[in-house]
């Protein structure tokens, strides 16, 4: 089932551009390989790997946002259990107005992935069928995982506040 | 019955206190009488940030955390994390080590399992095998906390190594347990695994297709149990797994349809076999020498994302690490087998009995505060 | 027809393969401590009483806190090391063996002492990276692990006494009286030094 | 009867009353009392089979544990939930033990003598009596006004319904070898011998007994078939709202439920209280037999509650439906048909009866081989010390 050469990135890089006509670059990075993709081409690209014979990355094993600076980096983590690959798909969206196409068609995992970085970093996913938080009650304010974001004074009857004990044990 | 005698859907909330929602998880179903229309997952009651934790404590400091993630495989957690970090800095671990790491990991595998068996079991309402499943768990328990010294939050993995050395006679006595384990084990699957009754109410429910499990993106146990062969231990070899014999266990449809409920619960049975076999060769092969790499105190990673994925009893579980070159991880995520688990609920939960449902929950092996973290 | 006797014949037989195995079982001794009342401390009591059923308390068993002031060098590694900053230290220099008396063997490492050395209990998650952390193995978890008490605040737990403290700081500041006489005492040496020299 | 109406001056009627007052008291006492320790002997019972104590604090071995718990219901406020229907709320729960208590009338707590009446349709009148406790479980269901009580209720309705079929049809079996409706007439056509009881009487009545004996259990919601009250599906089902004295009860019910299950499938099945012929009569023996006899089958249900899964409802009906109602069948025609040859050769009888006995013993004898066996395997040391 298994095959013994695994593709690398520049290889599928390579298989990318040559079937979607779409600029891919490979990231530079210390650790893994990953694959930059324009936000506008994520949801092509995303399905080009899923159906792909020569990659069938049907797998989706992790979606996340990394605020860093004036962006919010994206990540999906993708899997092919038919080739034993690995790849990482990287875009970036600004902080200001961070939407990018939902992969839920794609891959049925992506819903939940997405609804959870929507609750935590507030990013649209444009053609999500069910954008709700999923941690976080929906009447909470602001995106906790945010660099920016000020833990609140209170949630409903709530307080947020340091205790006595805690205040003289390290004040 | 007439189609003009008019019925009413009812919405009941399962949970967030319910006795088989297995921690604080709400179902909200819509039944007509016994039968299940819809049902919608409400998760984040355990919601605890520690996420957003891991962007305010030392590299080494997230290491107790990882514990809170899952409880029931802390040792596991510990390891995902320590081995992300490792790979960043490019840490060699000592052989001994790993072997620990092994023989620690897998006997906290079992005992993982045996909890998820037992939990399913208790679903079912056969409490015994849970008490008897539970007993043996406390045995490992006890044999964990001989070389770390706690019982449920283990914090004994460290980045480069390990925190302690295994105590004096402590393979003999991990042999001594295998010997009893095996066949106590054996004998409470006989009283409920091979049991008509049980087998009848967990075959042919709820079953999940390969590539339905792939598009959901199951893990573990639960991909297995649908038939995928994907075991990251032997598909993407860490430590020293590659040294070691083992099967990789996958549903076979032996009494129901492929990856129903009896298949995701049948992999781990054969899982903790497997686990008891690879403990047997590590406790034979395991070499002396150190269990710490020298590591900096203050560790800096270089910038840069690390996504690695190890396998945990609730399945493969993802660590992406982004780092700033800071004291502190910039964005940790977690994603683990319970929250891909969970997300095919709705799903799956259509058109069967609300008793289906609760050996549903009962065989994905929903462990509530990894779903939330 | 064939799979519904055979559910009958499968049925019956697990049904009775079960019920000997839970009477089994029924025999067996409970390994149920009674904690109060079972002496759990000593490893030969448990091993009479439960035939090797159960493991006694491991040498390195992670109870609450403790800590020796003697050796302690104030060093804040632990402090550090901490991920949910539950101790609190607060050093002052002064030479430790006078400030403590003679009873401790080993010798003073450092001439600095704990003004406050506070272990927020209730907060403490038992990790060990303190005790990891610590050079001089001042900190160490002991073997006790019940700890009731009343009110919250009765989980900070306090290693420095005020009597301690005060002679501490009281201490210090000879010290520092000390020090600068012995600093005024070289500058006027020096003084002279370069008077003469001069 | 004399002494009342001769001393104290009563009239007939009055004395009755007194008489069966008297009576009611000594069953309803024995019935608490046997409740009140069932409940007790099942928690150390499951105790044990999870190798743990169960409850041993409140006086020796925990015997008193059913009286701090009955004091304690009994303290405790009686909470009637919001939107309840409170009449039938507060009603229910003495329905259901009524229920319970109603089937003492017809059943032997020793001798032929010792019933409260024997009624010449006692049989039917167990039959007809059980299935008010069905009323009363719906009723709790359906007016806590919440949802997983309903539920359970409308389960227990479902099931205890179709439940009664198969039980009086496999009752039918003792009828016909007893000849008459009567259980003191079912008594005594049962001898004090093994094989002389209706149960091992023929693989027919053999069958009956294992049908009577299922049927029972889901009658009584005893796991396997405690679906009303599944605890990991329904929370606690019918009962869930109950609090107080009105909850100790149900719990009374309950247990007394397992009691009458042991009493009736003595009295009907093992031979009741009958001793051989010299002690005949004998009023502390007969009890003491009758009683030994119903622990033991107390106990065999107490044991199948901590072996078992539960079943799901759909396969609940199916058990019944499919599998005991053709048996029961099978066990009826089956045993008319033998006691029509057997009435041409009055020698087969006996015969088969011995011979369903000693096949019955080599059953039990693998079985407790099988239970040596993983008694066995249960002592291996773990060596953790």
């Amino acid at each position: 089932m298994f095959k013994e050469h695994t593709l690398n990135t520049t290889e599928i890089i390579d298989l990318i551009q040559k079937n979607t006509q779409i600029e891919v670059k490979a990231s530079e990075n210390s650790y893994d390989a990953s694959i930059i993709v324009e936000p506008k081409d994520v949801l092509p690209v995303m399905k080009f790997l899923k159906l792909s014979r020569d990659l069938s990355f049907k797998v989706l094993s992790s979606h996340t946002a990394v605020h860093d600076g004036e962006d919010f980096k994206l990540f999906w983590n993708l899997l092919s259990y038919e080739h034993n690959l690995e790849t990482t798909i990287e875009s970036s969206v600004p902080v200001v107005s961070p939407q990018i196409q939902s992969v839920c068609k794609v891959w049925k995992a992506a819903d939940w992935l997405e609804r959870e970085s929507y609750d935590l970093f507030g990013i649209q996913y444009i053609d999500h069928p069910d954008l709700r938080r999923i941690m976080l009650p929906e009447d909470w304010i602001g995106f906790p995982l945010r660099k920016d974001y000020q833990s609140p004074e209170g949630y409903q009857d709530i307080e947020n506040s340091r205790s006595e004990i805690d205040k003289r044990f390290k004040p | 019955m007439t189609s003009e005698l008019k019925t009413e859907h009812i919405t009941i909330n399962m949970g967030p206190q319910h006795p088989s929602t297995h921690g604080v998880i709400r179902f909200v179903i819509k039944t007509d009488g016994e039968i299940i229309h819809e049902c919608d997952p409400d998760v984040g009651y355990l919601h605890r940030g520690i996420e957003k934790i891991a962007e305010s404590v030392t590299w080494q400091g997230f290491v107790p955390f990882t514990d809170r993630v899952d409880y029931l495989a802390s040792m596991n957690a510990n390891w995902a994390y320590c081995m992300a970090v490792e790979e960043m800095l490019g840490t060699e671990v000592p052989e001994r080590a790993e072997y620990i790491r092994v023989i620690a990991g897998e006997l906290n595998r079992i005992s993982s399992h045996l909890v998820a068996i037992g939990a399913a079991d208790m679903d079912m309402g056969a409490i015994t095998p849970f008490v008897q499943l539970l007993r043996e768990r406390e045995y490992i328990n006890d044999l964990l906390e001989m070389i770390c010294g706690a019982r449920l939050t283990y914090n004994y993995y460290s980045i480069g190594g390990v925190n302690y050395d295994l105590p004096e006679g402590f393979s003999i006595k991990v042999m001594g347990f295998l010997d009893h384990f095996e066949v106590a084990v054996e004998q409470m699957h006989r009283l409920v695994t091979y049991n008509q009754i049980f087998i009848n109410r967990f075959a042919n429910v709820a079953a999940v297709s390969p590539e339905m499990a792939m598009d959901y993106n199951f893990v573990g146990p639960n991909l297995r149990g649908s038939g995928v062969k994907y075991d990251v231990r032997r598909n993407k070899p860490y430590s020293i797994y590659d040294k070691l014999d083992f099967e990789i266990p996958i549903g076979t449809a032996s009494v129901g349809t492929l990856g129903d409920c009896y298949d995701r619960y049948f992999v781990r049975v054969e899982e903790i076999r497997e686990s008891v076999k690879i403990l047997r060769q590590c406790l034979q092969q395991i070499p002396e020498g150190e269990i710490q790499a020298k590591v900096k105190n203050a560790i800096k990673p270089p910038v840069g994302h690390k996504y690695i994925r190890t396998e945990t009893p609730r399945g493969d579980t993802g660590y992406f690490i982004y780092s700033d070159g800071k004291t502190s991880p910039s964005r940790l995520k977690i994603r683990t087998g319970s929250f891909t688990g969970m997300s095919i609920i709705p799903e799956l939960a259509r058109n069967i009995f609300i008793a289906d449902l609760v050996a549903v929950i009962g065989s994905l092996d929903i462990v509530a505060p990894e779903l939330d973290r | 027809m064939n799979a519904y006797f055979n559910n009958i014949k499968n049925g019956i037989q697990t049904v009775f393969e079960g019920m000997s195995i839970s009477l089994a079982s029924f025999f067996v001794h409970p390994i149920t401590i009674q904690y109060p009342e079972d002496d759990i401390s000593s490893a030969e009591k448990l091993k009479e009483t439960y035939k090797g059923q159960l493991g006694p308390m491991p040498e390195n068993y992670r109870g609450i806190l403790d800590v020796d002031l003697s050796i302690c060098t104030a060093c804040q590694l632990c402090v550090k090391a901490c991920p949910i900053d539950c101790i609190v230290i607060d050093a002052v220099k002064c030479d430790k063996s006078k400030v403590q008396g003679t009873k401790s063997e080993k010798p003073a490492v450092k001439t600095r002492t704990c003004t406050r050395f506070d272990i927020h209990m209730g907060k403490c998650m038992f990790c060990a990276l303190c005790t990891l952390a610590c050079p001089t193995g001042a900190i160490v978890h002991t073997k006790v692990f019940e700890m009731n008490k009343y009110q919250l605040q009765d989980l900070v737990l306090s290693f420095v006494s005020e009597e301690e403290k005060e002679k501490a700081i009281k201490r210090d500041s000879e010290l520092k009286v000390e020090a600068a006489a012995e600093k005024a005492a070289k500058a006027a040496k020096e003084a002279e030094k370069t008077e003469e020299e001069k | 009867m004399n002494l009342l109406t001769d001393t104290l001056g009563m009239t007939e009627f009055w004395a009755n009353v007194v008489i069966m007052l008297i009576v009611c008291t000594i069953v309803f006492a024995v019935f608490a009392l046997m409740s009140g320790i069932t409940s007790w002997a099942e928690r150390r019972i499951a105790g044990r089979m999870q190798s743990r104590y169960g409850c041993n604090r409140v006086g020796p071995q925990g015997i008193l544990q059913f009286v701090a718990d009955a004091v304690k219901l009994i303290l405790k406020e009686d909470l009637i939930p919001d939107g309840a229907d409170r009449f039938l709320y507060k009603i229910t729960p003495y329905l259901c033990l009524m229920g319970v208590l109603a089937t003492l009338v017809v059943l032997p707590l020793g001798s032929r003598a010792m019933m409260v009446a024997d009624l010449n349709v006692g049989v039917l009148y167990f039959i007809s009596i059980t299935s008010i406790v069905v009323i009363g479980i719906l009723m709790a269901g359906w007016s806590s006004n919440n949802k997983w009580s309903l539920l359970g209720g409308m389960r227990s309705a479902a099931q205890i319904v179709s439940y009664e079929i198969p039980v009086a049809m496999s009752l039918l079996t003792p009828i016909l070898i007893a000849g008459s409706l009567s259980v003191g007439d079912l008594l005594d056509s049962q001898g004090w011998l093994p094989w002389e009881w209706t149960a091992f009487q023929t693989p027919f009545s053999a069958l009956a007994f294992f049908v009577f004996f299922i049927g029972s259990l889901a009658e009584g919601n005893r796991t396997p078939f405690d679906l009303p009250e599944a605890e990991s599906e329904l929370v606690s089902g019918f009962n869930t709202e109950y609090s107080g004295f009105r909850f100790a009860v149900f719990f009374m019910a309950e247990y007394g439920n397992v009691f009458l299950i042991g009493l009736s499938t003595t009295a009907l099945f093992l031979g009741g209280p009958n001793l051989p012929g010299f002690l005949q009569g004998n009023p502390f023996l007969s009890v003491a037999v009758m009683m030994l006899k119903t622990i033991f089958i107390m106990f065999v249900v107490i044991w199948l509650r901590w072996t078992l899964p539960r079943f799901r409802i759909d396969q609940l009906m199916d058990l019944s439906w499919k599998y005991l109602l053709p048996c029961a069948l099978i066990a009826f025609f089956g045993q008319s048909v033998f006691m029509l040859v057997a009435h041409q050769i009055p020698a087969i009888t006996q015969i088969t009866s011995i011979v369903v006995f000693i096949v019955f013993l080599l059953i039990m004898i693998k079985f407790i081989g099988r239970i040596r066996t993983n008694y066995k395997e249960q002592s291996i040391p773990v060596g953790l010390n």
